[in-house]
């Protein structure tokens, strides 16, 4: 597997297990960037020139690609540069309709960037924020959901998998509970998203936004999807070219979505290498592929659990995360071990992970970080287990 | 790079200089305004109707030849027509354009724009006309993107 | 000079004259982009690990051309997706300290991705607009300055260059204007710097926006530029990653400037693509290459005049223009030239070119537009004179 | 995937353990707090100052052995220094990571950071402390980025 990403082929004794921060772009999805600014090259939208017409194709090809991998419709697809755009895209178009009374549910769990609009958006139209709690295991205190949701909620805005501890949301709880309240369901995908397809049908939820660097695919370019019927109704949020009907100094009238919310020109080439990248994915093995990523990272929780004085975030189980694991050591700073480990050639972060909330819930500043994608395998998790107990000695 | 010029048959710019229909029914039993924002053609119809059907209609297009012989054919040959037939003309013609499929009997001048098949931005121009007949027909607005 | 561009070296009989849509990329910025994918892949600001540091060096390195590039400070620069979202960053983060009262100056000549962002701020902020006329010629009517100005005027938001009509702004006329009455001065560069590099001191400007694939570089990046006194105030728009210090359930607080603004992953390697693009224009001939533009610019006035029924939208004279010629020919609409003349390998687009307002003042619906380049010549102009006497036989 | 490990000497590490200097001086004639808000590191000093010049250090540190390591050595070198030795104290570290020149007689100590040198995203932790030193005498704000 490693032979399909170039960057993993090239170094062949680089442990990367940082893909929770960035995935490793797969070679599909770098020729196809590569083939369409060298053959399909043109701005889309309105040129009537052959070359514009395969730029046209290309883009509105990876809009189709992209709702298949959410088992959604292509009109319900509207590219942004990435999943914090996406977010902050919800918080203002959806927000727009929100006002003091109204109320965003949230999570300790959250990303910055499904935090942090929501708190701005409260800051601008004055409605007021709940905060689902964490569990000492670090999933969602979904028993508080009822007392936290009020018919004034207008929106559950949740991880749907935690970016430090890897815990994934149970989403038919969460959906059965807004539900109840008449409250739409957003959930972050970022995460979820380089662990295979999604079925946002089968979810039953509202909003989903996802990146593509954290799939295999180019950065610069990410996935709001929403529903047909929702999108439809919802002001845009960036002004410019190609999200307008017909403009004039009184006002201008809005283009059908999903277009009215991809203002100026898009990220055309990167539209089309995530396209490449998902229907790479697509077409994979994913509940072996599943099961190989629970396995190793089964294996790794077991090594960790073995370190003295490590103590691992969130559940040491790992059928209910994703292969995301996030420890302390104690007395140990995570920079210097990431950088006793990257002497060893195993890639980690450490620090908040954009997740301050989360850590404070959890009692910790700052912790190391360990994430496993499809390419990692025995051997990376062997190479971390060994260079953490080295870099206990050296550091101690 | 490929035969733009083959859209340009003769059939095609007799249809659009004739501009059939050309003109504003006032008053007006149905009516509807499509536009194509990226493009800036727009196509206004006004009906005047009989039990469903087109007693009368005219058009006032802007746009491209494509759009125009379209919208002249209409201005020729809706009158009679109901919400059913204009659905069905312009499922035949996005089949034609989509698919390749033959224009059908009932409309054999839609075959003049079997050439604008290889050029899917200017599917568009070609079937505004018709999804404005539809639009009024049908009560529904429609705006194509 | 074609052969340093893979797309236009790829396809020998394509005369592309629509750069003023997207660039050609060159194969400088490809090979950047690659050379990053492949070999410093991570995600930037946070990692210790030696990949994290090559990103963010990388990162930071873009930074610093597109700094030199403006003749501007490195920490004045925040990467954006493209122009239109720069554009609409200034919007929300300047706009938001406006108020009823508070005037805005735009023009007709806008695209509106200029344009649209300060009708939404006016139905925001309850802001009055005020528009700066079009001259017959098609230049900013400067006259009518005075006049449009006020002691409430707080931002004059202009293009730079129109991407219609291909007339240069006065800049120095405006700034002056501007500072009398205290307005702060934005230009949208989109259309400037494919046509060299560009100095905001010396222009003495506020805020200057530009995208990467207008001047040879990838999609999906963009550049603002703000003076640092500014930006330091300014409040974020996009809420996220990175753009933040502390962040707890009360509240955040913001990073530092350019951060402050970027929240989320940036758009990475086509930052470091842009970077490239933008190192190698600093190295051209700019002196010479503007000469040449002009006189291919001045050669396809002279042969349009020669055209029976063409008119030609704003001046006929190429010394006040870049090279971007837009024409109506009588009877004939743009899409119909334009797939004649692509029948040509003539790749050129017809419409509204996303300015409407510039259309209307003009009295025009919809019209052609020869937009040239560095890799453009006298083959290219030459194919599309003859491109159009053809077009005319067979569309009438 | 380059000597990382160098850095981590036993002297960098004796430094960061004997916390010189910890604690917070309470009444205090100037403070600071700098942080780092990308990696979660944190200085903060209080210090007691005669003619303008430290008479008394007091650090608490949350961060990287690195930056514990150039806190503690603050903690007992400081005494003596006005903003002037702060700032050429803080420039000659600066020099040191970024430029690879050599600790200046003043602070040979400083030569323990030198190993830090090919690790920029690290020179931050440790010049924190010396900033925020700067910043208490300078009564300026400083936050790192
Ligand atoms: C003058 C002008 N301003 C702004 C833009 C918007 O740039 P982008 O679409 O790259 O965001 C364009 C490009 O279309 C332009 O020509
Ligand atoms: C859970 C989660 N949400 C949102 C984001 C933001 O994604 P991006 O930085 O690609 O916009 C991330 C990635 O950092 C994440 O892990």
């Amino acid at each position: 597997m490693k032979s399909e990403f170039p960057l993993l082929a090239a170094q062949p004794g680089l442990h990367y297990l940082d893909s929770a921060a960035t995935a490793q772009i797969h070679r599909g999805a770098l020729d196809a960037v590569l083939r369409h600014e060298t053959g399909s090259r043109a701005n889309v939208m309105r040129g009537t020139y052959a070359l514009a017409e395969a730029a046209d194709q290309a883009y509105e090809s990876a809009r189709t690609s992209a709702a298949r991998f959410l088992n959604a419709a292509a009109d319900e697809i509207v590219f942004t540069s990435g999943a914090t755009a996406a977010l902050n895209l919800v918080a203002h178009a959806f927000g727009a309709g929100l006002q003091a009374g109204d109320r965003v549910l949230v999570s300790q769990a959250e990303h910055h960037s499904n935090f942090v609009p929501w708190l701005m958006l409260r800051e601008r139209q004055g409605i007021a924020l709940d905060i689902l709690p964490l569990r000492p295991d670090g999933q969602l205190d979904l028993d508080r959901l009822p007392e936290l949701l009020h018919d004034q909620t207008r929106l559950v805005a949740l991880t749907h998998c935690s970016n430090v501890t890897g815990a994934v949301t149970d989403v038919a709880a969460v959906v059965d509970a807004a539900r109840r309240v008449g409250a739409k369901v957003l959930l972050d995908g970022a995460q979820a998203v380089q662990h295979g397809p999604q079925d946002v049908r089968v979810m039953g939820i509202d909003f989903y936004a996802f990146s593509g660097h954290k799939c295999f695919a180019p950065g610069g370019v990410g996935v709001l999807w929403a529903r047909r019927e929702l999108l439809r109704d919802l002001p845009p949020f960036h002004g410019g070219g190609g999200m307008v009907g017909e403009v004039g100094p009184g006002g201008f009238s809005w283009a059908e979505a999903p277009r009215r919310f991809e203002a100026g020109t898009p990220p055309i080439a990167q539209a089309v290498g995530l396209a490449a990248a998902l229907d790479w994915m697509m077409g994979l093995d994913w509940p072996r592929l599943r099961m190989r990523e629970a396995e190793l990272c089964a294996r790794l929780l077991d090594g960790l659990h073995d370190i003295r004085g490590l103590r691992v975030l969130g559940s040491m189980r790992a059928d209910r995360r994703a292969p995301i694991v996030s420890f302390e050591m104690a007395g140990l700073h995570p920079h210097d071990i990431c950088q006793v480990l990257d002497a060893r050639g195993l890639a980690l972060r450490g620090g908040h992970h954009c997740a301050q909330p989360l850590l404070a819930a959890l009692g910790v500043e700052a912790c190391t970080r360990a994430s496993l994608a499809l390419y990692n395998d025995a051997a990376d998790v062997a190479a971390l287990l060994d260079g953490l107990r080295h870099a206990a000695k050296v550091l101690r | 790079m490929s035969g733009g010029e083959e859209l340009y048959q003769q059939a095609i710019k007799d249809w659009a200089q004739a501009d059939h229909g050309h003109g504003r029914l006032d008053p007006a039993d149905a009516a509807a305004c499509a536009d194509s924002p990226l493009c800036g053609d727009r196509v206004r119809l006004t009906l005047r109707l009989d039990s469903g059907r087109v007693a009368a209609l005219a058009q006032e297009t802007r746009g491209c030849l494509l759009c125009r012989a379209a919208a002249s054919l209409l201005g020729r040959r809706a009158s009679g027509m109901d919400a059913a037939a204009a659905a069905s003309a312009t499922a035949a013609l996005e089949a034609l354009l989509a698919e390749g499929r033959d224009a059908p009997p009932a409309w054999p001048e839609l075959a003049m724009f079997a050439p604008a098949r290889s050029f899917r931005s200017r599917h568009k121009c070609v079937l505004l006309p018709f999804r404005a007949l539809r639009q009024a027909l049908e009560g529904v607005s429609h705006r194509e993107q």
